[in-house]
């Protein structure tokens, strides 16, 4: 039998061989890199440019002569006394401290019902999973029809209370409010549903059993082993929640346009009326700039604050 | 856990109600997409919970067979739009998933990557709506407004930071030892991440690519800013679906909706079994 | 019913094919249309026009005409190589079937008519209804150059030639004579109705396609109901008649509301962008002959107890409206009226057209729709009854147009009065009458219906003309967003006039006053002056 | 053919130093076993030689010739993981012929080396299922089998055969051993089983620390341990430690006679090794006497535990001699079978 000798290459090859390994993982990264900068460098820029001016596409010039419309930091202190801006981000975090819980309250609440298997499991669960799948404008369009005076929603209540129903629900700057709360509950507990499983289906069974053993109650069991066992999983679905919901726009918009008045004016359904009906373009830009570096400072500190967290359970 | 039969009367009734009520929306629509004319043009004044004489019209109308009954001419049937939602929804998450996934190689492995993550979590917070204005200007100037190509480049970078996020949690989570073994057996690190860590994390990519293709799919304000006539997508296309004689166009609505449930519905189907541990993001890890 | 003949898309394709190629072939015979035509079928000493179809004649044109000139200077840019093989033309999605499906039948439609006559495509882009003017601002925006011919609602007229996306068309009207001020067939109100749909500032910079004055209508089987009558008659004491006054308009409203029976007193409230119709006509008939929006140094006149009374009216009359009124947009209303929903509405002059039509088998009010004046005020002796136009579909030349006089020639050709006609008694879509010679066409007559016809007339006599310099829509928005606050009485009425009067302050700072105080100046001078006599 | 060195090798990760200036060599050929506790090193000196890891300091050469920049794919020396890592989404024979297949050697060559180790490892009859499909003794042959396909330098096993039951344990054992004969191959073994190295290893090297303590034959190191660390690794029970005073095993109070034994200087420690530590019956009065505290019959020894005062000690008798659990017995040690030990450790020698 032969015996291959230590395979003999030159030197040089062979340093070659260490830089790679270290290069690939530039390289790597490399495209998510450069799309984060063509998405970031440009924009921002522009974005601090005009936010310092008056610029409109109404003006008739174009964006890099916005210079002749100087402003300084009058879309700043504008943005200081605009209710509408300030309201519509409250509203904003009002829908989010609504629909997130409930998302939340409700995923669990079907994820502890579906932990056993029982039968018809697997379809009830793929059932479940419906809403995800329907386009958010879509469902738009049906939750507008849902809540018609005359609609499904009403009918359904009057089959229960035994008298006929007729709440104007897209009318009423309170019930609009609901409705479109509801719609996004209705579109998103599947996704708290579905991480909220996958925690619950990972917590070892063992330990279960032993506490089980030791005559601990459900509630127990529930509070003192699962709950913590599931620390991280319940934070990041509900982080994904609250970092999408602070974006919802579709079936908003759809449903009620943001009204009535602006009782249904989320910050995305705010920047999109002033940008595409009012056009003063210079002070979305600042109102967008003002959103990023709060945002930024929040995640920054969210991560740092996550990070740490993880480091000491470990 | 307790096997009382008051408790599995509980939960049977608690699962089929809350199943009941999130079946609701759907089948409304469902039932919607196949009644005619006559039984959804007035608002609400005539409730039927299903279709008295179901019929294939409002599809027939969304693939060109105008209905007497609609006086309505679209400039386009519904097929443009579902090509333009397909390739920018998936050429989208390929954008997404290849830079997102080597991205999470990179920094799982080698480090790499510096801030990114940071970045990429500001990116995915930020509302696109705040920065349509210059991205507007820049795909003018690139020459990709009211292009597939260009929607589907906005859809890679706004769902990277998602894909990157999963896939990073598996390349975590995958045991180092199986890519030394191929290092060991002749491979190149390049060599491995292709022939040994991809096709492992097969069920990853496809779960992580379902939902980065349901984020794509689902978008309508980004389309509704980037394309103007030839390249609209299916959101975007439906608010046309109005007639001036009946107003909206419910039916067809629906059943573009309905249409357009078909693709994620096919993929969850498809990677059913990975679905659960797709969206965990490593926290099963424990 | 041969005016709801819809054709397919396949067959409509192929016709629009063929009658391409054919032009292609046969483009140097077009040069001049009406030789080449003559056998075709058009009337003696006729140019052009349509052809196959009875009272074809009365759309068609001899020499000397707007529509000839049109044809004829187009053709002769073909042949000086500067006209383009097709236009771009930005659409509502629901106007597109009056240019492309053919009507009456034997016709060919105006696509196939432009087509053959120039040899120059006419391609067609739909745009989703209220997402007209968000396309054409990206289209300026970002140089996108997606469209020859952009077709947004008249208010934006200020806005868009102040970006310098659409282009001044003074120099074109000059040049080729649309006569849109004709006495017999021209605008209502001659040179001050072309001022008000078509000017902005003094220039030409649009070309009206649309007639959207609200028109008031009710249902004629519950307004003849001997039953009805007495029991309004012996509630109110006097005949149950449409009505004249607010006053009696709400007590009429208030009458016929029984919302459990599924009918509505009146249903012209609307959403966002669609309800202030009802505030503008309840505030301008407050001063005779009008109650301005703004003095003539620019300032605001609603935060007034003219202004503050309108709102208090408009808020009490949500209670025979919907209650669904304020989340409804027009589809809801039209469908609700169509499904026998309202006694009286007040929508675009195209409700009877698509209503009460036989082809819509889903109305259930055909044959029963009536069509009256606006309510009014009786100030000084004299009956003042207002009407607003709002949205209208006004089209204009993109500045991004690599042929900006062939598209002018193509809209010319389009809103002169005898194609104007033709296109508008085509019940395919949105596009209005507004002409003279549209109101006398018997079948526009027919398509839009005799009791109706006259009443849009002189309706359109008394309507004034809502926002439509730079800022329309903040201006809109402003108002739009108190009103709705006022409704749901999260506002007084007092307190919503006056938030208004803030914000307006503050978007016409934006504007630049200046600007504005002229735009205001011209506008002004579109608003009627006609009163009625009272009883 | 191939031996390999570590020059003053030193790894750190971070703050932790994982390999700590290591010098010593592997000569060719050798059954050559890595013996310590967890994160003693052990496995960070198999990635070093296969260069999954590079050096901070130091040289590693093979075959006499520096490696340090070498990339594992060219060092040519396999590896059987400790959790197996065989590639979950490729059959087993997928997995066998990897290796050849990436150095793209000819389809017959490679079948004929396929089939010939299958056979070696008797493998064929499951060379088809994936390894999910396998059971843990399976799946071990087929890492095996793996790194054997081909011809390396050198084999590396990392605790390949942990996760078996004992009785395969010892069967895979003896076999690896028996393969590792017939290559003739250098075979570098990583193992936290003192009976494993100590039954296959030509020679150990017993790491604390990321330092070696000692290397040197399997007899060599139970019978001369270097420090008393070393001694307590190897041998099963570990070998008894008892304090000295004066010369005298100070816990046991005189029941542990030490005359019959030369008491080097220094010496702070002994060590007896449990088959060394003799119990007899109480005979002679005065004799110190020590608790019995549990008996074990293991058929051919048995383990006898004993309690005096805190310490405890093990002795293991031959047979099964009839002990009672709480009777007092007399102990005494075999001649010339104790080591001693200085306040450090370290041996002391007479």
């Amino acid at each position: 039998m032969t015996v291959a000798a230590l395979d003999t290459r030159t030197e040089a090859m062979e340093h070659e061989d260490a830089r790679d390994s270290r290069k690939l993982g530039f390289w790597l990264t490399l495209p998510a890199q450069l799309l984060v900068l063509f998405i970031a460098v440009f924009p921002i820029l522009m974005q601090v440019y005009i936010s310092l001016t008056d610029w409109s596409p109404l003006d008739g010039i174009d964006w890099w002569q916005a210079h002749q419309l100087w402003n300084t930091f009058a879309n700043y202190t504008d943005l200081l006394e605009d209710n509408r801006f300030w309201s519509a981000l409250g509203r904003t975090a009002l829908v989010m401290a609504i629909c997130v819980p409930c998302e939340f309250l409700l995923g669990l609440g079907l994820a502890i019902l579906f932990v056993d298997n029982f039968p018809g499991r697997r379809f009830l669960y793929s059932v479940l999973l419906v809403p995800m799948m329907v386009v958010p404008a879509v469902a738009g369009y049906m939750f507008f029809m849902l809540f018609q005076s005359g609609g499904p929603v009403n009918d359904i209540l009057s089959f229960f209370t035994g008298s006929p129903v007729r709440i104007a629900w897209l009318s009423d700057p309170d019930l609009a409010l609901f409705a479109v709360i509801v719609s996004d509950i209705w579109q998103w507990t599947p996704l708290m549903f579905l991480i909220l499983l996958a925690g619950l289906v990972g917590v070892p069974e063992d330990q279960l059993r032993a506490a089980t053993l030791l005559g601990a109650s459900w509630t127990t069991r529930f509070i003192t082993i699962v709950l913590p066992r599931m620390k991280t999983i319940i934070i990041i679905a509900l982080a994904i929640r609250v970092i999408e919901n602070f974006k919802v726009f579709d079936n908003f918009y759809i449903m009620t346009g943001g009204g009535p008045g602006v009782a249904t004016e989320t910050i995305s359904i705010y920047i999109y009326k002033v940008t595409q009906q009012e056009l003063i373009w210079g002070y979305v830009a600042a109102v967008a700039l003002v959103i990023l570096i709060t945002l930024s400072v929040v995640s920054a500190y969210a991560i740092k604050r996550m990070s740490r967290s993880r480091e000491l359970s470990r | 856990m307790n096997r009382s039969l008051p408790f599995e009367i509980f939960r049977y009734a608690a699962i089929l109600s809350l199943v009941a009520l999130s079946l609701v929306p759907t089948l409304w629509m469902a039932s919607m997409a196949f009644k005619p004319i006559a039984e959804w043009s007035a608002t609400g004044a005539d409730l039927t919970w299903w279709p008295k004489s179901p019929t294939l019209d409002n599809f027939r109308f969304l693939f060109g067979e105008s209905s007497s009954e609609l006086i309505v001419a679209l400039d386009r049937t519904a097929g443009q739009p579902i090509l333009s939602s397909l390739l920018s929804a998936v050429f989208g998450t390929l954008i997404a998933m290849i830079s997102g996934t080597s991205a999470a190689y990179g920094l799982s492995r080698f480090g790499s990557g510096g801030n990114l993550p940071l970045a990429l979590i500001q990116l995915r917070i930020f509302p696109p709506m705040a920065v349509m204005i210059p991205v507007m200007i820049m795909w003018a100037f690139l020459g990709l407004i009211d292009t597939w190509y260009g929607l589907a480049l906005v859809y890679g970078i706004v769902t990277m930071p998602f894909a990157f996020w999963l896939m990073k949690t598996f390349f975590d989570d995958m045991p180092r030892e199986i890519e030394d073994a191929a290092l060991v057996e002749g491979c190149s690190r390049l060599r491995v991440f292709w022939k040994i860590t991809l096709p492992m994390m097969r069920p990853a990519l496809a779960s992580s690519a379902l939902f980065v293709f349901i984020l794509n799919w689902s978008d309508y304000l980004i389309a509704l800013l980037l394309t103007t006539r030839d390249w609209v997508t299916i959101p975007v296309y439906m608010a046309s679906l109005s007639s001036s004689m009946t107003g909206q166009l419910y039916g067809a609505k629906a059943a573009l909706g309905l249409i357009a449930a078909i693709p994620p519905v096919i993929l969850g189907i498809a990677i059913q079994k990975h679905l659960v541990r797709g969206l965990t993001f490593g926290a099963l890890k424990q | 019913m041969s005016m709801t003949t819809a054709i397919s898309r396949r067959r409509f394709l192929s016709t629009a094919a063929n009658a391409g190629l054919v032009t292609a072939v046969s483009a140097p015979f077009y040069i001049r249309p009406g030789r080449a035509r003559a056998a075709a079928g058009l009337a003696d000493g006729m140019v052009g026009g349509p052809t196959g179809f009875d009272g074809a004649e009365r759309y068609q044109y001899g020499p000397d005409t707007p529509e000839a000139r049109a044809i004829e200077a187009v053709n002769a840019l073909k042949g000086a190589g500067k006209a383009p093989d097709r236009i771009v033309l930005g659409l509502s999605d629901g106007s597109i079937g009056q240019l492309t499906q053919p009507f009456p039948a034997g016709a060919p439609s105006i696509k196939e008519l432009w087509e053959a006559e120039t040899g120059i495509t006419l391609d067609i882009v739909g745009v989703p209804n209220g997402q007209e003017f968000t396309k054409v601002m990206q289209d300026v925006s970002t140089k996108g150059g997606a469209f020859d011919i952009y077709a947004v609602e008249w208010n934006r007229l200020g806005d868009l030639a102040e970006t310098g996306g659409i282009v001044n068309l003074d120099d074109y009207v000059a040049a080729h004579r649309p006569e849109w001020d004709n006495a017999e067939r021209g605008y209502v109100g001659g040179a001050q109705g072309v001022s008000l749909l078509n000017n902005y500032r003094g220039s030409t910079y649009g070309v009206s396609l649309d007639g959207d004055f609200q028109i008031w209508n009710h249902r004629t089987d519950l307004f003849s109901d001997p039953a009805e009558q007495k029991a309004f008659a012996d509630k109110h004491g006097y005949e149950l008649a449409p009505p004249r006054t607010w006053k009696q308009h709400d007590e009429i409203a208030a009458f016929f509301h029984r919302p459990d029976k599924g009918l509505f007193g009146s249903t012209d409230l609307r959403n966002q962008g669609w309800g202030y119709t009802n505030w503008y006509q309840r505030f301008v008939s407050m001063a005779s002959p009008n109650q301005f929006l703004f003095a003539d140094d620019g300032s605001a006149l609603i935060n007034s107890e003219a202004g503050i009374s309108a709102t208090q009216e408009y808020v009490d009359s949500l209670a025979h409206h919907s209650p669904d009124a304020i989340s409804w947009g027009w589809p809801e209303q039209y469908g609700n009226f169509a499904s026998g929903g309202a006694a009286m509405t007040c929508a675009f002059s195209n409700l009877p057209k698509f209503l009460d039509n036989a082809g819509n088998e889903g109305s259930k009010v055909t044959g029963l729709v009536g069509s009256h004046l606006p309510p009014g005020r009786e100030i000084d002796g004299s009956l003042i009854r207002r009407t607003v136009l709002w949205l209208n579909l006004s089209a204009s030349v993109s500045s991004q147009s690599k042929h900006p006089e062939a598209s002018y020639l193509l809209l010319q050709w389009l809103g002169s009065s005898r194609i104007y006609s033709w296109m508008t008694a085509n019940p395919g879509g949105y596009f209005d009458p507004f002409q003279l010679s549209n109101f006398a066409d018997p079948l526009v007559r027919q398509t839009y219906h005799d009791y109706h016809m006259d009443v849009v007339r002189e309706s359109v006599a008394r309507t004034v003309p809502t926002i439509n310099y730079p800022g329309a829509t903040a201006f809109h928005n402003a108002l739009d967003e108190n009103l709705v606050a006022a409704l749901t009485g999260s506002k007084t009425a007092a307190e919503a006039m006056a938030d208004t009067e803030k914000q307006w302050a503050r978007v016409a700072r934006r504007i630049g006053e200046d600007k504005l105080v002229e735009a205001i100046k011209a506008n002004k001078a579109a608003w009627p002056t006609i009163t009625d006599p009272i009883g | 053919m191939a031996s390999i060195a570590f020059n003053n090798v030193t790894k750190r990760f971070g703050d932790t130093i994982a390999v700590n200036n290591l010098s010593f060599e592997i000569a060719d050929s050798e059954f050559f076993c890595l013996f310590g506790p967890p994160l003693s090193g052990k496995t960070t000196i198999l990635k070093l030689i296969l260069g999954l890891e590079k050096p901070d300091d130091g040289e590693i050469l093979i075959d006499g010739r520096p490696v340090n920049h070498v990339s594992p794919a060219r060092r040519n020396v396999a590896m059987v993981f400790q959790n197996l890592a065989l590639f979950p989404h490729m059959s087993a024979e997928q997995n066998v012929r990897f290796p050849l297949a990436e150095r793209r050697m000819d389809e017959s060559h490679i079948a004929s080396r396929v089939a010939d180790v299958a056979a070696k490892l008797h493998i064929g009859h499951i060379l088809h299922k994936s390894p999910a499909q396998l059971s843990g003794g399976e799946r071990q042959r087929v890492a095996i089998a793996r790194a054997l396909v081909r011809d390396p330098v050198a084999y590396l096993m990392d605790d390949p055969i942990s996760a078996l039951d004992a009785r395969l344990r010892e069967e895979t054992r003896v076999e690896l051993k028996r393969i590792q004969n017939e290559l003739g191959r250098t075979m570098v073994y990583v193992t936290h089983d003192q009976e494993e190295a100590m039954s296959v290893a030509d020679r150990i090297a017993v790491l604390e620390a990321g330092s070696i303590r000692q290397i040197g034959a399997p007899s060599e190191i139970y019978d001369n341990p270097h420090s008393s660390y070393v001694a307590r690794m190897l041998g099963a029970p570990a070998m008894n430690l008892l304090e000295l005073d004066k010369g005298r095993a100070s816990a046991l109070e005189g029941a542990l006679p030490l005359s019959g034994l030369a008491v080097p200087d220094g010496a702070a420690q002994i060590g007896i090794r449990p088959e060394d530590l003799l119990v007899g019956p109480a005979l002679a009065a005065g004799q110190g006497l020590v608790r019995v505290y549990e008996v074990e019959p293991l058929g051919g020894v048995t383990v006898v535990t004993l309690q005096a005062g805190e310490t405890s000690l093990r002795a293991m008798v031959r047979g099964q001699p009839k002990i009672d659990p709480d009777s007092q017995v007399s102990l005494s040690v075999a001649a010339g079978q104790a080591c001693f030990f200085a306040g450090d450790g370290q041996a002391v020698r007479i």
